[in-house]
């Protein structure tokens, strides 16, 4: 059987013993915790956001998400993504993972597993409250299996980013704007929701059922950034590593807080009133858009960034919404992929190789980068949800989602 | 007897509660429900506003002998008050019958004084 | 007085300050908020699983466990468990802490204590909305008092199942098959929920009242396990430890995450839907079957433990409601009593030396102690629910059942 | 630009590098994590001690109080806080970060970072469900820009009291006390919340939309304040240190423990049933009186410090609202003040030289310095808030009251 | 045609349910509601008792031919009772006419009898 | 003066509410109710199937002049319509009185026209 031959644990090579590290490992393994606790921060977000009657159905979708990730990452997806190979991608037979470097192999491979689930999860908002949960999976397994790995090899697995120099620290690009550009090739091929345009064109607001679950997410997203960035840092150990991980530590937790505050001043000057749904989405704006960059721009940098992507990220919610008419009820396209993409390229204006030794990052080629990899990423989700959309159908009956999601596709009512 | 139906103001629930009480009425019943009406109030969520029309409200239901019919109007008048738009309709009705289901008694008798 | 006697910090022995290492204790620490994180994990998952009625009830009953436990574990628990003693319970006065390894006295105490207080709380939930709030205290108090410390003086304290060679690595047997064989005790002597079953004999379904609480009390649940199982390890220094805290947090997750699919792919075999509140339980069920064996089960024999606990719990979960009718409102006894049992069995097929050079382990020997624990448990609970029921009462009138424990034992409601 | 002259990485001193300690870093860096994650709870508990139709608001003001601290906190706190100057208080110019001790100067700002928020966040509680979005971000922005940041200097950053030999591990007094403090202006500057008096001055319950909330806010307080006090050694290097983060994790968990017991016995005996929301707050309390002394005092001191400072919560919170008829939606007075203050002060009683070498801290210290900062901070609040109500008025309209501010304050209500 | 409307305990529900299903009433309508009354519960929030006089209760309407009229209200009496203070009442009162949304159909014909 | 009380689809109420305020009518009250009826649905929880008989619905009441009753029963049987079992019902009932509570008015006056 497949799942016996795989000698799971890494191979006791003697020579490694020399230079794995306790304090290294244990920093990795907690930021895969961290990045864990993201998925119920991503849930609590989503199922915040939508209406009560697809609450069950958003939250088995971020199950869903991270477990086939897990499994498929596994089998497949590591492989792929740090396997030996070419620039595009890599392979090293099935159930690879890696080898020890200052970590046990084993970590590295959770550590990354945990990225993958995020990148997956990251979809599942945009496309809420319409979509075939069978259908959904789908999408989920094709994500964890091909999409991310590819695409994640070309950044961090050797590929021909990394080779000219791409910088993105812990995934603006590789996860944030790969989920956003999936996020946004899914709601366009679905449509928007029922009701949410009336005949005239005219947004209507769908409200979500709780701000409260919705700013828990946000909390529980928050400090699972502090692994997401920090923990990126893979090494704890030495000077330069713990003046490295304050400093992510640092500028991770101004751009998540100056990017809330631009959401509260934008929609207090806008809309009039200053709305706890938008600073929840101008904190992950601000999160996603130094992620890029966390290692390698000064703190007044990173409020910097942190401005910009909340800005940029309030902008598109609305242009999005009204005059695009994308109906993405949780922000996942301006969230993730807006913020992400310019993230990605402000880090190429703002790095200082003073601060942790990142010389060969040009803004051309984060530009390069970020448009490449969005651009793949948004043409496999256009033609993956288009195929689903001709043969299966990738969207639930008039009915079904009129009277909600949970009882027709799970027979369950998240409330009682 | 009659029924009497208010659709009162959220926010005035417990005053019309204290004097309904302290008048000849002791048993009522009251359920939310949503008006629809003139007063508006606006709302903004994720930056599309959306003016409202629906107010939250209380739905109180009295049942009382013709004799306290005016009164308890008149509680409903007085302590649901504002004078602002959006303060409510009253309605009156007929019931043509009352049980008790502890007792199994009908009629008016049902209805107690106050005690 | 009793508490100011005891000379709380460790005793400044000389030659111990050599090997207490800093690394170690921060992991030994981490693990302890970590498994502590489990306590309002399992509140989410069994007040989400009940009635909004009883939700104050339940939450009460989860800060006592863990109230109580850290008291009484202090001042006996500890001592019998972990105390110099025969094979069969331990002693070594009252507060006593233990003494100095490689991390202090202290961390080891409140990492066990942490433990100590899972146990204790896994019962609640099958005893939910119709049990005494006094009685349940006793029943609390008498758990965290000795019959935890008593079976786990057994397999961890130096008890005879240790010297067998049971191998139960963080406490699939210990902590959860002994919480499950009391839940059932529980949960026969209390009877069904009025209106759980017709007068046919029929089950009825009587649904949680939020999906959305136990969605993330599972979250919690699974990020807790992570301190858990991979901090059970009580050592991060070397190479060793660093493959071994990777790679039990690699199987851990696997079992989660087979689990939870299995459970999907069950209900949605069995009853046609995916369901929400199966999956929750197989994702539970699959890390409780892993605890035992995480250390020393190749990755591929984590997602077979998984399948196999996952499996089980669901057949159980049916047996005990439609043919035993035995009434386990967030089934407690299917996830932690079924799973711990096979997990801990398991262990003796999966385990293999390679990996973590445990050696002696033996299915004979694991399941001699998986079911002696079980019997040690399930009957001392049958005694205590039996005496406590044919004295004071166990069970609330049928009034307050119907109308809700929160009024009539809390005087509180917990939505208004 | 002001953002852009920062160097915000820590100088690359040579000589730092020897110290510095990435284990260390690892632990503070944790910690702040923790501490982060308290911010969760206390949105938690507050919105659900509060209605409904406040709930956004409040969540709200605790965004907003950790994003303005964050900020203000780095560019003028810190500076005032830990800057060179004299026994009153501290400058060395604007965004400063401090310099390397055993961790890099980031950590450090980090971790104090997160313990200004959290002292700002304390006062949303106390006056929640009346004050005026825009007036309370006034108050906010000076706590962290201002009144912490002195008062903070003094115990923590070489102040007067800390030549005094003030004792004050973890900040019973520099946060919890000081924010209890300002609570208890502003609760009195505000007067209370409409209905909650009734003609004859008799206190009228107004029950909280969710326990389930509350309670979760509990657990999340709970592991942050593992945290809080035990990350607060900012060491976690060699035997003494180890020695010392147990031990503070074991009292901290101690107190909290008696805490809520202390409440559960109280509220039965005097209530006549066990009162959850009563109980949480006993908890937060024991967490509160330990936080001062949690390194220096044994277990079972800490158990009677717990017990002590959850009995005169209870006290506290019935003689707050009926005698005083100070309007407390929350308890923050009383759980953080009155427990604060006791528990400063019973740290010069119990504290114990042979546990953490503490050997300086008397009585007399203890209650002059706890007495100065709540007396510094009060003082603050009331001319603070009545200087608002007299010019712009800090209270919303009844009529905004009556109907919730999350409509008319934000526009948005928090479930629909 | 009349309208029956019961104010019964909630924990009454499913057992007036099954028994009106199992009579000749098919199809009602039911949500939740608050009665004032006398029975009282006792409750304590944060130290402050207060006692209230809100109970939670289920609101059954049925609209019915004359003809059962009698036979629903010995539904509600006997499925609803308890014998304690707080059983609730049931109201009967007049309708004058009555729609299927379905078919367009109004009158008497809409009340089917049980199939 | 007629109550005329509609039991609708929750799904349709949108569609309902916005044909109604573009007709005659401006003002009314709505809220949750739960209706037992021929439509069912299935449902399943944990391995459990019950396939309850309760559907969501939304319980409309307009209050009127006598002028207006077709035309707001017509608002319905239209916008309230999918044809599939379920849609519900309508009951049409006299009022004795109205009062207006903010002006104090009663009887037909309350009712304005559309403005
Ligand atoms: N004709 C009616 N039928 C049913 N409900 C009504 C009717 N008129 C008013 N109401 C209810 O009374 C509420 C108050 O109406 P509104 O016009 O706002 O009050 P006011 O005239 O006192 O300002 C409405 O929201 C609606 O719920
Ligand atoms: N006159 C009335 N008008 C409206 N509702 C009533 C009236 N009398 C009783 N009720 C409803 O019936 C419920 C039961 O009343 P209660 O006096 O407690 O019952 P019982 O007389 O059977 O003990 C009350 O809570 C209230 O909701
Ligand atoms: N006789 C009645 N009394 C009270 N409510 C009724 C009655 N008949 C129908 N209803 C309400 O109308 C709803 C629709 O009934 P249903 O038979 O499902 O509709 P349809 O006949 O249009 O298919 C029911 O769920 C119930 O709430």
């Amino acid at each position: 059987m497949l799942f016996l031959d795989t000698t799971a644990a890494a191979p006791v090579v003697e020579e490694a013993c020399e230079h794995v590290n306790g304090l290294d490992t244990l920093w990795v393994l907690l930021g895969a915790m961290l990045v864990f606790w993201m998925q119920p921060g991503f849930a609590l977000v989503e199922a915040g956001m939508t209406r009560s009657k697809n609450t069950a159905n958003i939250l088995m979708k971020n199950f869903c998400d991270f477990m086939a990730g897990s499994v498929l990452y596994w089998l497949v997806g590591f492989s792929i993504m740090y396997g030996a190979g070419n620039a595009f991608a890599g392979w090293d037979g099935f159930c690879f993972i890696g080898s020890d470097s200052n970590v046990p192999a084993e970590a590295t491979f959770i550590f990354q597993t945990v990225f993958c689930a995020t990148a997956a999860t990251i979809v599942s908002g945009a496309m809420a409250e319409r979509t075939k949960f069978s259908m959904y999976l789908v999408y989920s397994v094709l994500i964890s299996l091909v999409i991310y790995p590819i695409e994640g090899h070309w950044s961090w697995g050797g590929g021909w980013l990394s080779e000219l120099g791409f910088h993105d620290f812990a995934g603006s690009t590789v996860v944030h704007l790969c989920g956003g550009a999936l996020a946004l090739a899914g709601a366009i091929v679905l449509g928007p929701r029922v009701g949410k345009y009336d005949s005239a064109g005219k947004s209507r607001a769908i409200p979500g059922h709780s701000l409260t679950l919705c700013a828990l997410g946000v909390f529980t997203l928050w400090v699972g950034w502090f692994g997401f960035n920090p923990c990126s840092t893979v090494a704890a150990t030495g000077y330069d590593n713990a003046v490295s991980m304050s400093h992510v530590f640092v500028t991770t937790n101004m751009a998540a807080a100056v990017g809330g505050i631009v959401a509260l001043i934008y929609t207090w000057l806008v809309d009039g009133k200053p709305s706890l749904s938008m600073v929840c989405n101008g904190v992950l704006a601000g999160l996603v858009g130094i992620t890029a960059g966390c290692d390698c721009v000064s703190i007044g940098a990173s409020a910097i960034i942190g401005t910009i992507a909340s800005l940029a990220m309030c902008l598109s919610v609305n242009f999005l919404d009204k005059k695009c008419h994308i109906d993405d009820p949780v922000g996942a396209v301006s969230v993730h992929g807006v913020a992400g993409l310019l993230g990605t390229i402000m880090t190429g204006i703002f790095c200082d190789s003073s601060i942790d030794g990142v010389t060969d990052c040009t803004i051309g080629v984060q530009v390069l980068g970020a448009l490449t990899v969005a651009a793949f990423a948004f043409v496999s989700g256009l033609i993956i949800f288009s195929v689903i959309k001709h043969t299966h159908g990738l969207r639930v009956e008039k009915r079904i989602e009129e009277e909600g999601l949970d009882i027709y596709e799970h027979g369950e009512a998240a409330y009682n | 007897m009659k029924k009497i139906e208010a659709i009162i103001r959220k926010t005035k629930f417990d005053d019309v509660k204290e004097m309904l009480l302290a008048s000849d009425i002791d048993w009522f019943e009251y359920h939310d429900c949503h008006g629809i009406g003139q007063s508006r109030q606006e709302r903004i969520y994720r930056g599309v506003c959306y003016s409202t029309d629906m107010i939250e409200r209380m739905h109180v239901t009295v049942i009382c002998r013709e004799q306290f019919v005016e009164s308890t109007i008149k509680v409903f008048l007085t302590a649901g008050h504002t004078g602002e738009v959006g303060d409510g309709r009253i309605f009156v009705s007929d019931v043509l019958d009352c049980y008790s289901i502890r007792t199994g008694e009908h009629g008016d008798i049902v209805l107690r004084d106050k005690k």
